[in-house]
């Protein structure tokens, strides 16, 4: 057990600082801590550009294999990669869901073709991605998928609703479960398909959020032709499961650094308005910072590998620990803002600041992805080997 | 010793939910949020509420502080929007309380007559609730008095037609502070609306310079100073307390409703014990608050005949609207996390109560504020309060 | 609505506490403030002297018609007892099981001749009872109740095991729920006894607690003489539930003084060791003030009634608020007793002070006569209509 | 960066954990809260973890904090009651911190052979934790020091031979904080064991009246004042924090156990969702302070190779208390509820973990003390901590 970074990561470092100091600037200046969570809908198409600026940089795809065309950069160096990223206030990913979902996926289950067909697109940020998972009335219960997926001369034709997709009206590709066996219940006789957005069977809808804005939509396919299904028909299980262990890989890591940008903005304003001089605040800021230490901790426990490679404990907590984390800061922002924690701009409608959007938005972390309800479930079952829930006779 | 309802008030109670059930449904609030629609007008039309607590011999309706927090509490399940808090439940209460009785013989009858409403104003931009957080300075000025300076978070400010300020002089002391009658139009009176994370209560920044007031205007029972204006804003605090009281129920009856519709895994998600127990917490925290804000509203029944103190009147709303504004708080949030992901959108109406509800809850001094003021009493004095 | 007391309240008052002020001294003066819940096992005989002290001053029963010896007094008058009592430092009733709550069960459900028989005992003092509701392993679920009641020539005879009665060794008589229907489950088939302890068939086993004191015990039934039935075999079920409504009477009042004289111990401690400075333990201070007076308020609601005699909202909570209150309350002393809370007295095997008492002794409050969890499911179902819990298929 | 045990770490856990499951049984924990049994021969006797953190030159094993965290978390997993914390997790750390080379040779060899226990001494009675609290003063005295004064709560302060004691000058100044090394039998020394809430641990109150120090006896890494001391003390404090994570795993486990073997409504009550959220969250909690302990024991390291800040090992230090004490007592305190009516019986051991974890919580700075002293890094310093 040891926490230090060699020689060779702190030069790695030096590498990254540098670059994000002479491409983050000039046009992509109005980007830092720009398009996180809550703000996505924001600057989307120099976010695209920025994405081309780091694909040329050679800085997408750092984690993938070399022979798929990444850096195949150790744990430690993506590690670094994040922080100096998120230090540098280096704006959300609009690919994110394509370098660390998609590709991944498609490296591990996709075929030689398919591989060749996406990943370099993916990785010269030329093609985005989004996620087709959650249905109306299913929340996060995968098994519950009621799109369905019928083989037509061989095309694959896709019918059915998701929701919560962000990003949707923005991406070229998404990834979607659907049926493919008409009579299978629960995790049997699913598929995994590569739909094009750009199609007359796709149908994007945005959802006004609680915010006033829309990241999230709804989406309809009606015979929408899927390019691609990967692996075989009722694999689909498989693979989403999989896919929501690469959700809890080193990207964690550049989702703290944005926290820590907006616990300091916090404590900033603190310190400012003298919400720092409060008994009250200051254990509660402690207690942010405390628990965004632990987050961090736990983070490089779960990237280190358990002793056995089994069950992770400290993964199986994440994201009820994060969650519920995030929502706590919002109030905390609130409540350091004070009397002024009410008022909005005054430019245009509902203008919110980045902390009151943090307070709003967070609401969404305890529910999406699995509600901290789903997650006790989960961990009382999988982790503590509690009995399941009861169903009805 | 008879806590509970008369029959009449009971009456007044079912006639108010029927009303706003019509006058305030989910497409009113939303017209309101968006400028449109006049519940008001309503309001005083078909209810009379603005004249509840005005006394008979003022023209009012001569009732008292269970039937102001019966109708406050309705408002707050329906989240109305309009003046009837700041004009009702914190203008008329501090006109009760510190109003010469010669001046509510002028004034009060303009408003039973639904044609004056009133607002509110002590906090500077910035600051907390409290007379320390007082935002103007008056001196001496050539019709009587001369204000100057600034209020933050005026609840329905930029529409009231009369302004009840609080202002201290330059000692800034206690004893100095009084309340003046400013019509919103006077000289020297700039208005701006400040929108706000909560869209359904109008929210106003004053800018006062070298306003002048006449002798006439200064409430003559605040010329004691301090206590008597605080016993004035906490007949007030109790209003808000009642609405908030309101707006915790109808959480927690939205997130039961929505739970037994919704199934999933083949049963309605209200079956689940994790569900079942965070509502039950929730109905905890409203009856809490419902006995807290009707014991405060009979206390200040009893304050305004003399029977009970300005002491007993302040413990009693800081407890109701610190018990209050949490359990709004935290149902609100409760049931956003139970609506699932329909919770964070913007058609569902939960969130319209989460925003009311933080809002409310740092209104008139946060429950922290409210709290550290029952502490003062039970830990500062030289005795407990009884 | 009105808060106030009337002129003939006040006087009543009056009384009570100039009677206090005149007995509650002399041989009586070491029981001030002592006997309450986790001080129940001390100074046994004289609490049992003080009992007739008071029946001869006429306040035991002063709620029970006055057919049955009662005072026949108003909720006012009954609120204003209490209250008094409490505010004086009255010792813990020896005596309350039987007044509040085999009385009232007796006056509702008992012949004639079984009023005649056990009302005057309690009336004046001199017999003291128990309560037999709780099982090994059946916990608050009364309808899990396997002890047994066979009658045999007419005599009801009883077996079974109960366990968590208070004060079984000091008592005279114990009211038993068992089953008169070997063949029923649930809460049908179960009976309503009254059984002598001084026989061969009990036997009484002192359950040590957390505090290291034993004052709940278990108790032992071998084919004991049941002295009574009250109402008839299947009628227990009944019984037992209107007896619980009984508890929620205005005894709650003077429990709640009994509160009230905690908080103000630790309120004087704070004041005098400068915990009462320290704005994270004001805050605490307040909330516990605040929870005390809602929970009296909601204790004023309950005895007027509500508006319509139906389910009363603010009874079904008020189980799961004070005891949450309470076992804060214990937390929260001993976090203003700051660093000399973990120190006992040097007399004797595990002194514990009356604060350090209450902090492990509220323990209890949370899981006896329901736990929690029970109280919110209960509350959930019969406040809020949720559905009831799936049983096992 | 490698954030995971070794093999050999795996195995020291391991073997502790058999061992202990033997010397520190239920019935060996009652045995020696009542006086009886000796666990600490057999921990010196066989396992030897007293020479822990002693280096190889000093006759130790020369292993280091995360070596030293496994074993203590291991002794509050079974309530191990023992002057392991003392000696070990508080004595010899602070030795290591602030003891010059000489006196570390002259010193840590008996230590090593199981010949000494220590104790560690600075609060005063009634006094909070940290410099402000320290209840001995030192002057100029025959032998080169006099010391005089109070301390409370000294872990295993009645059965240690050797004192390390905190004092002050007259100024009350942090730079003239220093630390002695007193024997227990010293002129001036009166010991006196103090029972506590927490039966598995000892503490004692002592009375220091004109006790002479030689100069010798003045640890030499104390000369230059507080901030060496506190270092001393933190490493302390990670060992303190490991006990605790101990406390809070086992108390999840014990709930567990007990949950899924105990039946209501004809079903184990661990099937039941409360039950099961209540767990998840002690699980949650407890991975947190796992990783908060194991990062704070990895930072002793580092500080001790001179590659972390005392900064740096006070803010993981703190992190590790806040997150292991709370854990501790939060999971006594729900597995003790989950446990129903047995749980608050003297039979079954929940009851002795919820004691151990509140009086853990409490010593060596409360969390609510290792809060705000992560408040003062973050929020009063020119620059926040990295």
């Amino acid at each position: 057990m040891k926490l230090s970074f060699s020689p060779e990561n702190e030069a790695f470092r030096a590498e990254i600082r540098q670059w994000l100091d002479e491409n983050l600037c000039g046009e992509f200046e109005p980007l830092r801590y720009r398009g996180g969570p809550g703000d996505e809908h924001v600057f989307i198409d120099e976010r695209k550009a920025w994405e081309q600026r780091m694909a040329a940089g050679g800085w997408v795809g750092i984690g993938w294999p070399s022979q798929h065309g990444g850096r195949a950069c150790s744990i430690a160096e993506q590690v670094i990669f994040h922080e100096e990223y998120a230090r540098a206030g280096g704006p959300g990913r609009m690919g994110h869901i394509g370098e660390g979902l998609a590709a991944p996926t498609l490296i591990a289950y996709g075929s030689a073709q398919q591989q060749q067909r996406y990943l370099p697109a993916i990785l010269e940020g030329r093609e985005f991605w989004c996620q087709g998972y959650s249905e109306p009335g299913a929340g996060s219960d995968l098994a519950n998928v009621r799109s369905k997926a019928v083989c037509d001369n061989g095309v694959w034709k896709i019918t059915g609703q998701k929701v919560w997709t962000s990003l949707a009206h923005e991406a070229d590709w998404c990834f979607v479960i659907a049926r493919t066996d008409p009579g299978s219940v629960g995790n049997k006789g699913l598929g995994f398909f590569l739909v094009a957005m750009d199609q007359p069977g796709v149908d994007v809808r945005p959802i006004v959020q609680i915010t006033g804005t829309a990241e999230f939509n709804e989406v309809f396919f009606e015979n929408a032709v899927a390019a691609d299904i990967v692996g075989e028909p009722g694999e689909g299980w498989k693979i989403a499961m999989a896919l929501l262990g690469f959700e809890r890989g080193v990207s964690t890591l550049g989702q703290q650094m944005l926290f820590q940008n907006e616990l300091d903005a916090i404590v900033t304003i603190a310190r400012k308005n003298g919400a720092a001089k409060n008994p009250l605040l200051r254990q509660r800021l402690a207690q942010a910072h405390l628990g965004l230490r632990t987050m961090r901790y736990n983070a490089m426990r779960m990237l280190s590998g358990g002793e056995d490679g089994s069950l992770q404990r400290e993964a199986l907590v994440y994201k009820l620990h994060w969650a519920t984390w995030h929502r706590d800061l919002g109030e905390l922002a609130m409540d350091v803002l004070g009397p002024d924690a009410e008022l909005l701009g005054e430019n245009g409608d509902y203008d919110l600041s980045r902390l009151q959007s943090l307070f709003l938005f967070s609401r969404s972390d305890t529910i999406y992805g699995g509600t901290n309800q789903i997650q006790r479930n989960i961990i009382a079952e999988r982790g503590l080997g509690m009995p399941r829930e009861l169903r009805p006779r | 010793m008879d806590f509970r309802f008369t029959d009449e008030q009971v009456m007044i109670r079912d006639t108010a939910r029927a009303f706003l059930a019509d006058a305030s449904d989910s497409a009113a609030v939303r017209a309101a949020m968006a400028g449109q629609g006049d519940a008001w007008a309503r309001v005083t039309g078909e209810m009379g509420w603005q004249a509840l607590t005005i006394p008979e011999s003022c023209e009012g309706l001569g009732l008292g502080w269970v039937e102001l927090a019966i109708v406050h509490e309705a408002a707050g399940e329906t989240l109305l929007v309009s003046p009837l808090f700041a004009t009702l439940g914190t203008g008329v209460s501090l006109l009760r309380a510190c109003a010469g009785e010669q001046q509510q013989a002028d004034w009060l009858p303009g408003i039973a007559a639904g044609e004056a409403t009133l607002g509110v104003g002590m906090q500077g931009p910035g600051k907390d609730w409290g007379l320390r957080g007082c935002g103007v300075r008056y001196r001496p000025g050539d019709a009587g008095y001369e204000l100057r300076g600034e209020l933050a978070s005026v609840v329905d400010g930029a529409i009231a037609d009369t302004l009840l300020v609080v202002a201290l002089d330059e000692t800034e002391s206690p004893e100095s502070a009084r309340v003046f009658r400013v019509a919103a139009d006077a000289q020297g009176v700039t208005r701006r609306q400040t929108p706000g994370l909560d869209q359904t209560r109008d929210l106003a920044h004053l800018q006062l310079s070298e306003v002048q007031v006449a002798e006439d205007d200064l409430l003559d029972g605040s010329r004691a100073g301090w206590p008597a204006i605080q016993a004035g804003l906490d007949l007030g605090v109790i209003a808000l307390a009642a609405e908030l009281l309101g707006t915790a129920q109808r959480s927690l009856d939205l997130a039961v409703t929505y739970t037994l519709e919704r199934e999933q895994f083949g049963r309605p998600v209200a079956g689940f014990q994790a569900l079942k127990h965070k509502a039950a917490d929730m109905m905890l925290r409203c009856e809490c608050a419902r006995s807290a804000v009707y014991y405060a509203a009979c206390t200040a029944d009893a304050f305004l005949e003399g029977q009970a103190s300005a002491a007993q009147l302040a413990e009693a709303a800081s407890i109701a609207k610190a018990s209050a504004g949490d359990a709004a708080f935290e149902n609100a949030g409760e049931a956003l996390q139970m609506h699932g992901g329909v919770g964070f959108t913007w058609e569902y109406d939960i969130h319209l109560y989460f925003k009311r509800a933080r809002a409310g809850r740092a209104q008139w001094g946060s429950s922290d504020w409210h709290r550290e003021r029952i502490a003062e009493f039970i830990l500062d004095g030289d005795e407990a309060m009884s």
